[in-house]
């Protein structure tokens, strides 16, 4: 691959990147492996493009929208169940950042805590579905608690005026959104401290470009994996990188927030010390077994249906 | 008597028989596309899966289609009231007409799921942000419809009316409404349509039930199948909704040229008894 | 200001004062003068009928005295007041039947009781007797698109003497009518004026019916229209139709009149 | 069946010819029989009046020979064809004025022209022609809210003669116009008429109007409308309006006619 | 010459003054509402913050803005053009109408935003699905506008035209047509806003630009200065593109009795030359 004459000046190929979401501090990363000129020397011309929730990026992926993804690894698993030509080629976030969020002023430390409380989640997507497997880890039902279904943005909003107690997000993204805004302190649950732990976000892409192109991906996922590296080296360099990147973000106060939150998930157990995007088979089985078991997916397979590891270098 | 009811039902079969044949059709095309694999079924289900789920699941849909309903009715009752008001109070007053031009405008324009957080800590869950969307959304052509309608009243009624002394109250119920008539059932038509979405964008917005929450969990769970029945039911609501107000037409406006057919082709009836 | 010599002083007793009225439209092409210091005074009970030409401005003054349109100069008083907006206490027939097309004749014609609160019984009795006066009998429940142009015509003349009027205001009302029928609606109307005493201007095109109907005749000129000449119809109260025909003084209006207007030869 | 003796036999060579035709019109209410087995035959070249009560169905009868009504039963055949729907070798001047309020008096009369692919300049001669024929002259680029009643009716008559259609079929086309210049349309129509030997059908409610005109005036009986009697009118081609009042045929045949109407006397 | 320009102006004074009043007094109550935190700050930011705001980053709106604009107004035009001639052939034929009606209504009535992935995973991230959305949003009010405008013209001017043997086309162009155009352009109104929100709403489902990317990243962000900075510039455009249309009505309809203004109170000029 990279072979198309067509393909731009200096051979670097253009190749586009949605997101999960709209850029926000745990993508700093990939700005900063742009800026740094880390995907150009991997012969990549890195476009980033804003997503609108891991489902879609997974589809769009899938059906050749976009040469690249990066999404939430159940929201892969479920499209793979209905057939969607996806294939993830390394999970980064290896560490859910899921979560329950709440001010610490709830005085909510455990998760017997959230007994009678109302938490705010979003209908239909991962983590909702995986919290009544959370509670059940931590010897409570669903019917402890109340859930009640708002928009995303509305999440924030009814945790902060106090319609809801709590709310279910990725502790990268909303926590430290809201402690800016309300001027306090947020406290989080998070699911992997709390016995339950899987695979969250992750590049993809489709079937036919890692049949077509493998070469490409390849490079996509080196450089990605360099620029993680680098970017877990100088964090505070990495938020900078964005600045300017992207118009539209958070504070600079909460991107760098967001982002060191994020180098807290890269790794598990098994891949300590390895670079960022390695992944274990193991791992992966433990992920669609808790998928399974949650219901984000009915039938389990076996990990090469969701995963390409052969394009991944073995760090 | 007989040859009533026979011409009647006769009346309904050439009605129906068409757009029938056209959802059969539909159907048709529906099932080659998702059979022949020319559309995934991640994207798109096969109709024979979609109904099958309907079946399956009707009680579970039919609960999510009530609450829709009632928070349509509700939403799309609310915003004729309220609409023709102001177009009333726009009619009558140049001061109101420009001054609330803009407000409408501003509220109409605005994408409702952007404001969502507002509603959800201003109105909470329950019923209210729905219906407060579905009015939102359909509040505006019954406006503007109804004040294309008052005014196009002719004028010389108007001075007949004046010199009757009827006064604006009397000259409005008897003369101006019932002539913008037939603009204000455009505007509904609209406005009954948009007051679907309305509820169901507003059950996006935040709700444990409705046919909003049963497509939005749908979509995240990719069930396509379960997506599509949404999607089925909540227009089937609307159709329904605006066949009943097309039904209302019909019964309110028979003096209506739109209803009285064709101009030329009038035929006396042949015969007689 | 030139014109107040034209007004009479008789202002106050008048049933209708019209007093040196100019009436200019400005539209985007052109200005027109409909009127041009129009003076005529109508005494409580009089019958005055007004003809002219095409587009000379008929219409017009009828609408100033119901209060229709405003006069660009001059004033207009009715039953001694000042018209300064859309009066009430009339009737008025338009050129046009100006029909509500989603209500039956009958209907049509008890919009008038409806829009004046009258009592409903009485209203519907008044109704009945008019829709028979005039013919319309078996029609009651017709829309109007179900009726032909006189007998939308006579619908919209019900409607206006359904309250009684004390002012009538007609512009061409039998205009749509055959011969036969107007006649029998000029003895009708005849009738009418003579047992309530209402006062009543007709503008008409008909020479004949405008002195066997009137007591005074006024013919206006070409537009602008100025007030050429009032005639005194010199007939009896009471008129049998063809006897009032056959009378000199008949014969005489019609021909001054029919001179006035400059028409050839008698033909109406 | 029954009213195949009354139709005449020259059905191919008439203009007009229309034979036992009957209309009923239903409605939710109540079925209206408007015309009962009315025959006519219309000549080329012929003028021909129609006079009636209101409301008989001479409208109704004007639009069946348009192929704008179906007859209930019966035939009608226009210039040689039977009548199946819309004809285009007409011009017809409607009961009301009909003008498109968009439209200025001008361009209202163009539209004849437009639909009809005719030469645009020509067209526009035309119409200059005959606004100054009938004294609309000045009121070209009004707006039809702006015109009088009697310049509106006089506008709708530009329109139907602007093609010079073979047969014209007119509805009261002068009811809105006053007695002078109601002469002067009728001596230019006249004059129209037998100069370009058009065939001529005209509703009417004036007496002496439908006798000064025409060949032939057909009466007909109150609803539901039958031919009571047609009268040949004596009268030569070429008519002076004064002297042909003058002449003693014309008496006779309006009294005749004023009889037939079963008016009481001779006004009209 | 001068009296008239002087009246025009004092026209535009006179019709625009009571709207900007109207405005000051919003921002007013806007403003007082977030100093006395009345409103918090996550929910409703104070007017000088977000003007501050728009101020700073309009180079970055306006980018958004030109996207979001481009795309509504095609959207409208391609709506417009669509929503006629589907009305035109509905008017045309029984057939057509009776099949076209329920796909419309169907087309119409299914919440856009449910069916947004399956243009991104069709049309990609580009320009076109969110013109797709925007003409779907606003062609139906259109068609329904335009049918019924066809539809109310006087059956007597419709006979007139048979005998001028003009055919359907031209009595369409010349008569039919012109006599909807009051119809037609209140549909259009309501159809301008529509496509606004449609062209967002597209922008919501996948986009890296336009305002509905603007607003959505806000959102996420809680950055309500920019939420409503986006939200305010959303409108604007609406509502300059409403009035717009509305110029273009005065313009074309000047015979319109709903541009006559008022009956009784019509007054002759006083004085002339
Ligand atoms: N709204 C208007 N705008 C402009 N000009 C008008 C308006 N109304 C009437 N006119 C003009 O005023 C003049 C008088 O009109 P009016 O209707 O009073 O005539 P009329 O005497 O009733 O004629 P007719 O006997 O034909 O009904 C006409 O020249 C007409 O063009
Ligand atoms: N569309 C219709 N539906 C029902 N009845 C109708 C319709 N059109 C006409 N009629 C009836 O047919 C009869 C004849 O109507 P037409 O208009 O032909 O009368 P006309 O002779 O022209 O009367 P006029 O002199 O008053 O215009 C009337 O009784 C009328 O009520
Ligand atoms: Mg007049
Ligand atoms: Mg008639």
């Amino acid at each position: 691959g990279g072979g198309d004459p067509a393909a731009g000046g200096g051979g670097a190929r253009e190749v586009t990147l949605t997101l999960n979401w709209y850029p926000y501090g745990e993508h700093a990363p990939f700005y900063y492996g742009v800026k740094q000129g880390i995907y150009d020397r991997h012969g990549i011309k890195l476009k980033i493009q804003a997503g609108q929730g891991s489902g879609k990026t997974v589809t769009a992926t899938g059906a050749g929208q976009t040469d690249f993804g990066w999404a939430d690894t159940s929201a892969l698993a479920t499209a793979v169940e209905q057939g969607v030509p996806a294939k993830s080629i390394g999970v980064f976030l290896q560490t859910t950042p899921a979560s329950v969020q709440f001010f610490t002023e709830k005085n909510i430390s455990r998760p017997e805590d959230l007994k009678g409380k109302s938490v705010a989640t979003t209908a239909g997507d991962a983590l909702t579905k995986t919290f009544p497997a959370f509670l059940k880890q931590n010897g409570m039902r669903e019917s402890d608690v109340s859930i009640q279904n708002i928009d995303p943005a509305g999440k924030m909003a009814a945790v902060i005026s106090g319609r809801t107690d709590v709310l279910l997000g990725f502790a990268s993204d909303q926590g430290p959104t809201i402690e800016e805004k309300a001027g306090k302190d947020v406290g989080y649950l998070r699911f992997a401290d709390f016995g339950l732990n899987y695979f969250s976000n992750g590049l993809l892409t489709s079937k036919s470009v890692l049949q077509k192109d493998p070469e490409l991906v390849r490079k996509m996922v080196a450089a990605t994996q360099e620029a993680w590296a680098q970017a877990e080296k100088a964090p505070e360099a990495a938020a900078e990188s964005m600045k300017g990147a992207a118009e539209q973000l958070p504070s600079p106060a909460v991107v760098l927030e967001q982002f060191k939150t994020t180098l807290t998930l890269l790794h598990t157990d098994a891949t300590k010390g390895k670079a960022p995007g390695v992944n274990t088979a193991e791992d992966w089985r433990r992920t669609i077994e808790t998928f399974q078991r949650t219901g984000i997916i009915t039938e389990a397979s076996d990990p090469s249906a969701y995963w390409e590891e052969s394009v991944a270098p073995k760090g | 008597m007989d040859t009533v009811s026979g011409d009647r039902w006769r009346g309904v079969v050439e009605r129906t028989w068409r757009p029938a044949a056209l959802m059969a059709a539909l159907l048709v095309v529906w099932h080659l596309v998702t059979v022949t694999g020319l559309v995934e079924a991640y994207l798109v289900p096969s109709p024979a899966r979609t109904f099958e789920l309907m079946i399956d699941k009707w009680s579970y849909l039919w609960g999510h289609t009530w609450v829709t309903t009632v928070e349509t009715v509700l939403g799309f009752v609310i915003a004729g009231v309220l609409g023709v008001l102001v177009a009333v109070a726009m009619v009558c007053s140049r001061t109101i007409e420009s001054t609330a031009y803009p407000i409408l405008l501003f509220a109409q324009v605005i994408p409702k799921i952007a404001i969502a957080p507002l509603f959800v800590v201003w109105l909470g869950f329950g019923f209210e942000p729905k219906v407060v969307v579905a009015v939102l959304m359909a509040f505006f052509p019954v406006v503007i419809s109804t004040v294309t309608g008052l005014k196009s009243v002719d004028t010389e009624m108007l001075e007949l009316a004046a010199t009757m002394g009827g006064g604006p109250v009397k000259t409005f119920v008897k003369i101006r409404f019932p002539a913008a008539l037939p603009h204000l059932f455009a505007g509904l038509k609209v406005a009954v349509t948009l007051a679907v979405t309305g509820a169901v964008v507003g059950e996006f917005v935040g709700s444990n039930e409705g046919l909003g929450y049963v497509i939005l969990q749908a979509n995240g769970n990719m069930d396509t199948p379960m997506l599509f029945a949404g999607l089925i039911v909540t227009s089937v609501v609307g159709v329904l909704l605006f066949l009943l107000l097309d039904l209302a037409e019909q019964l309110m406006l028979p003096w209506h040229a739109s209803r009285r057919g064709a101009a030329v082709t009038t035929l006396p009836a042949k015969g007689g008894s | 200001m030139k014109t107040a010599g034209m007004t009479t002083t008789s202002a106050s007793t008048s049933t209708v004062a019209i007093s040196g009225v100019s009436v200019r439209f400005r539209s985007k092409r052109a200005e027109t003068t409909a009127i041009e210091r129009v003076s005529l005074d109508v005494a409580p009970g009089e019958f005055v009928s007004i003809v002219g030409p095409s587009g000379c401005g008929k219409s017009t003054l009828l609408k100033l005295v119901a209060g229709l349109l405003a006069p660009s100069s001059g004033s207009v008083a009715l039953l001694g007041e000042q018209v300064r907006g859309p009066r009430r206490d009339i009737g008025f027939v338009f050129q046009r039947a100006a029909l509500l097309e989603w209500r039956s004749a009958r209907r049509n014609i008890l919009l008038q009781a409806e829009m004046r609160g009258m009592n409903p019984a009485a209203a519907a009795e008044r109704a009945d007797e008019l829709i028979e006066m005039t013919g319309l009998s078996g029609f009651e429940n017709a829309l109007p698109h179900e009726l032909s142009g006189g007998m939308q015509q006579r619908v919209a003349l019900c409607r206006a003497l359904l309250h009684r009027p004390r002012v009538l205001l007609m512009d061409e009302p039998f205009g749509a009518l055959d011969a036969l029928t107007r006649e029998q609606m000029n003895v009708e109307l005849h009738r009418v004026w003579r047992e309530t005493g209402t006062t009543v201007l007709l503008v008409t095109h008909s020479i004949a019916e405008s002195v066997y109907l009137a007591n005074r005749v006024v013919v206006l000129t070409r537009r602008p229209a100025v007030v050429q000449e009032v005639i005194e119809v010199g007939l009896p109260g009471t008129r049998d139709y063809s006897a009032t025909m056959a009378r000199p003084e008949f014969a005489a209006a019609t021909a001054h009149i029919r001179d006035l207007l400059g028409a050839v030869t008698g033909h109406d």
